[in-house]
């Protein structure tokens, strides 16, 4: 028998499958679908201060193996998650989730963390300083090592739970990033978020989407977000979680190997609602069938010396 | 929602760029007219949503018209081939809401549908006929090659009208050209249309479009502002009540 | 009849569409399948100064709807190819060519350039400050404005050709560099290069490259290169060759739309070899169906204040 | 070179995990033994290259083991499935070169093969007969289930040895323990293999593999050094003459 269990900041999982953020709702379309104890964690639809509507549709394209979206953070706003949909999560989930986090100043992601942190529920805060779609917000805490540092120590000093910075891809450098938010005090490292990119309707001469430009997700961007998390986890002496592309139990175990503690399923969830499921049923076979008998003994294979 | 392969038993042209595909698979889950499929294209990341134009317990039957790739390539696929669909979605037309408008004055009951966006009505105005209901019906198209069912709805309804816009077909116009601005309307077809019908109509039920991402309610990518709040047109949509509705 | 004519800095282009750098060669073998002639005009393959055989095998790993390369240069320098590659090429392609050259010095990058703008088989030279696979050299150059704009200086001042400075996309801010380029006195600009990113081989429990990580490209990667020659567009007043990820007609007018004079196709031509010709050929179709007359008038569509 | 539509007219298990496809289409511009083809599989991005077992008029045979994700979807193709190939790449066995060396010491030919190298030794060992060649034949596999096509060299060859690494069939052993040192070789296998036989070989040709971005010479993706410089393997390769190589 395999073990399929990892530890992250004071959390077993059962298993390294979490769905990402943004891509699985508060949980509750797929509670109807499957029973979701089954997952490692879950991390929360992304959440601000106050409810946000997000930008003017449309707001999806379809890209290669992959879309674009610019969502820009629609959520009902921190109270309305901690009062209502995280205890209606309750009744489905049994284990700890990780929420989500975003803000348009220091202040608010402090302030958001601080709100949440306070739910039992919550194991982990995710703060997401790489959301391409918001301005003045989001990315831009995330693009330099300087701004990161500072949104990690604010939300670390109010924060009653343990606080990964999700980090963009659209940087020079990730590693350096990753390594202020480490030295600041973070937990560990979510990564990565999206992808900067666009599509243009030539028919109508405009970009598909009204907010132009969006983030892009899905299979497409696994060979780009493998390579973060391999620099990063490289770089730095904290739990990363592998996000970007993941939609099949080989991509978990790449992801792994290059470093990554736990893993997450974005865009994957909405081509099939099932896959994390799929994903947790064929895990234990193919580490079997890969001579692996626990994950922690692969962690990093990819650049440890054996 | 399920998600199950479906075998293409029907696919072929019904007027202009505009497809009638049947497909062979489980029907029992669908609850209401106004309901939608999302269909997997071989080659196309996202699944591409369309509505159910009407279903038997043997099939689930769709017509679309060519937009763009996906619906391109759906019109070359052949009797036999499976696709896998995620069935079924949204909320669809609730046939209630209308009744007590309905046992007050049955005469302004309207169906109106414009381009693709009849298809589903289609399927509604059969239930409505089960029931015993018997609404006007208006359809509106380009110009007289992009018609369809319009044979099927005369079979089933007793006051069907057809307008185009160039004439080429039943009189020259839009569908609000001829409503009388009283009706509880039953509608699907582009925005602007619905737009239009919504302005004329006394009260009724609008069938949207949007960009879906999943289909089912998870990323908020077909999100759209109501009276009510933020509505995902896969879930609380595709079909929105007058009253909801914002511009 | 509309018009596929496109101008770039001294050259009259009969139609948009340049083979991308390192993956047409120096056109030899595509010369065998189809008549050249019909193209733009022609990247030629990276070269150095000195002969290079470029890094271990193996070098190329598949990828979702792209793949990575972490070829390192190979070429067989630069008197080798202006003395053989360049004469045999001009007995099969009658128009000028681009050259592109890369260094891992500035005083490479501007010896290279100089030897070979002196060919007058050669309309521009295009300067590769985005390799991602060589150490030391190419993409250390691309990645601040002050090191582009000092390649930029070094290899203007010398080149008897207008000098494109050839972009990476593994940057925070692709118009910045572009806006020092352009200060420097770069021409053109062309973008996007390849993307790191590297796949592991869950059996070996390695990277599948030996070199470790390479460059994605391919179609999984037009959204990011179409928002980044966008951007780029946008931000300069210079002629932005569009590439990345472009493998249909469609694409190339996408591209147009957002800002590019004139387009490179890389990895399709690895895919399918006669991609060339059938955009070439498609594309009038496409652009009367679209109402378009010629491609000035369309140029930066997506953003520009109609 | 060419890219054409194969059309699949077999496709079977003829050992453990490997499978002889037979492809129909153009096989006229095929020229020697030894060059391959690169095919496409629905969902995978790069075209898989496959030695060419042999050819016929009208179809080209290739045997392939599953080995990832390509292969395994191969496997289950279905007859009368269409694949687009490019056709015939590379340059294949040189059989002029082994002539003076022939003329002197006949009995000192060797087509040696180990695994699916063995495929395209095959054709070879059928074009050699048409010329009356005679060569002795060691074909190696890992055990007994992954023998295939022994009674197929049997039929035209009348000195064929086959081992194994197990012993489970034939000879306990490696190609190499049979070889008498002083043989011309036409080998193709795996690397180590290969290598075995290059060291104990009087000269000869050896069959390589590499990770190939286009088959066709443009992307330098699959170059190797040899004695000559650095060569493709998909167009100066992927046979390499005994005296090119490095290791
Ligand atoms: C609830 C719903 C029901 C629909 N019912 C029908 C129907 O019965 N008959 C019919 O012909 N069409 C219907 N549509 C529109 C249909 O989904 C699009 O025409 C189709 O997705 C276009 O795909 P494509 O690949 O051909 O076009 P492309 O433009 O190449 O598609 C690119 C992307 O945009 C999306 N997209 C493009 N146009 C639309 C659109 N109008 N609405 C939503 N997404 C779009 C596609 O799904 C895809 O993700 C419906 C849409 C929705 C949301
Ligand atoms: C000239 C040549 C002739 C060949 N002839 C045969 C043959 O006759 N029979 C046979 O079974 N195999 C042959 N191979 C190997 C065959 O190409 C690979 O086994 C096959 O590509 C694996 O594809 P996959 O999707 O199953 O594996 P994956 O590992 O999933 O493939 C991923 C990528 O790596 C490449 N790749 C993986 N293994 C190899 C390999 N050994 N050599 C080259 N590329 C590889 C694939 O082409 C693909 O691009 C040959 C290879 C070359 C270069
Ligand atoms: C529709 C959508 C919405 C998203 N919303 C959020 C969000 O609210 N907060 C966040 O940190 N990331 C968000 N993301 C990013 C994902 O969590 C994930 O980092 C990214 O999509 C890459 O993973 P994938 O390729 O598996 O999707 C969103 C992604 C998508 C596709
Ligand atoms: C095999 C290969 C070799 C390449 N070699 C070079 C090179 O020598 N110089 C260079 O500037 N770009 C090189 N590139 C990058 C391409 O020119 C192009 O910028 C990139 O591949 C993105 O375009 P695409 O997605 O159309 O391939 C190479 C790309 C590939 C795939
Ligand atoms: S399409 Fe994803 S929520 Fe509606
Ligand atoms: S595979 Fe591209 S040059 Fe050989």
């Amino acid at each position: 028998m395999v073990n399929t269990e990892v530890y992250i900041s004071g959390l077993m999982l059962e298993n390294p499958i979490i769905p990402a953020s943004g891509t699985f709702g508060y949980g509750r379309e797929f509670a109807e679908l499957y029973d979701i104890n089954i997952l490692g964690s879950i991390a929360l639809k992304g959440t601000t201060m106050k409810r946000r509507y997000g930008n003017e549709g449309p707001r999806i394209a379809e890209c290669e193996r992959g879309m674009l979206n610019s969502i820009g953070l629609q959520n009902p706003g921190v109270d309305a998650v901690t009062d209502e949909e995280i205890p209606a999560l309750s009744e489905v989930f049994t284990k700890k989730v990780i929420a989500n986090v975003c803000g348009f100043s220091i202040e608010e992601y402090a302030l958001c963390a601080e709100k949440i942190s306070r739910s039992d529920k919550v194991g982990i805060i995710e703060v997401n300083i790489s959301c391409p779609n918001v301005s003045g917000g989001g990315m831009a805490f995330g693009t330099s090592p300087e701004a990161a540092g500072e949104v990690t120590k604010a939300v670390k000093a109010v924060s009653k739970k343990p606080v990964y910075m999700k980090l963009s891809p659209n940087v020079t450098d990730i590693a350096a990033i990753a390594k202020a938010c480490e030295k600041a005090g973070a937990d560990g490292l979510s990564l990565i978020n999206t992808l900067a990119g666009m599509r243009v309707d030539i028919k109508k001469r405009k970009p598909v989407l009204t907010n132009k430009s969006g983030g892009l997700s899905g299979p497409a961007i696994f060979p780009i977000a493998l390579k973060m998390v391999h620099d990063t986890a490289k770089a730095v002496n904290i739990p990363v979680m592998g996000i970007g592309g993941i939609s099949r139990a080989s991509e978990v175990l790449e992801m792994i190997m290059a470093g990554a503690h736990a893993v997450q399923i974005g865009t994957a969830n909405l081509i099939d609602p099932w896959v994390c499921r799929k994903i947790i049923e064929e895990l234990p076979a193919l580490m079997e069938r890969s001579g692996i008998d626990d994950l922690d003994g692969i962690r990093g294979a990819a650049w440890k010396k054996q | 929602m399920k998600q199950q392969d479906y075998e293409v038993i029907e696919n072929r042209l019904i007027a202009k760029n505009t497809y009638e595909m049947k497909l062979m698979g489980n029907t029992g889950e669908i609850k209401r007219p106004g309901q939608f499929i999302n269909l997997e294209v071989k080659g196309f990341f996202l699944k591409r949503p369309f509505s159910i134009c009407y279903r038997t317990r043997e099939y689930i039957c769709i017509v679309y018209k060519i937009a763009g790739g996906g619906t391109e390539a759906m019109s070359s696929m052949a009797v036999g081939e499976k696709l896998s669909v995620l069935c079924p979605l949204g909320n669809g037309y609730d046939m209630e809401d209308c009744c007590s408008l309905l046992l007050r004055k049955s005469s302004s009951l309207l169906i109106a549908g414009g381009g693709t966006g009849t298809a589903p009505l289609y399927g509604l105005a059969k239930e409505m006929l089960k029931k015993g209901i018997k609404p006007k019906v208006i359809l509106g198209f380009g110009s007289k090659d992009e018609v369809f069912y319009e044979e099927n709805f005369r079979d089933i309804a007793s006051d069907v009208t057809v307008v185009t816009e160039d004439g080429s077909l039943g009189e020259k116009g839009l569908v609000t050209d001829i409503m009388s601005g009283d009706e509880y309307v039953f509608a699907c077809g582009p925005t602007s249309m619905l737009k239009a019908v919504w302005e004329k109509s006394a009260g009724g039920q609008f069938g949207f479009e949007s960009r879906m991402g999943c289909g089912f309610g998870a990323c908020m990518g077909c999100s759209c502002k109501t009276t009510g709040g933020s509505k995902r047109i896969c879930r609380e949509g595709p079909i929105l009540k007058r009253e909801e509705i914002l511009w």
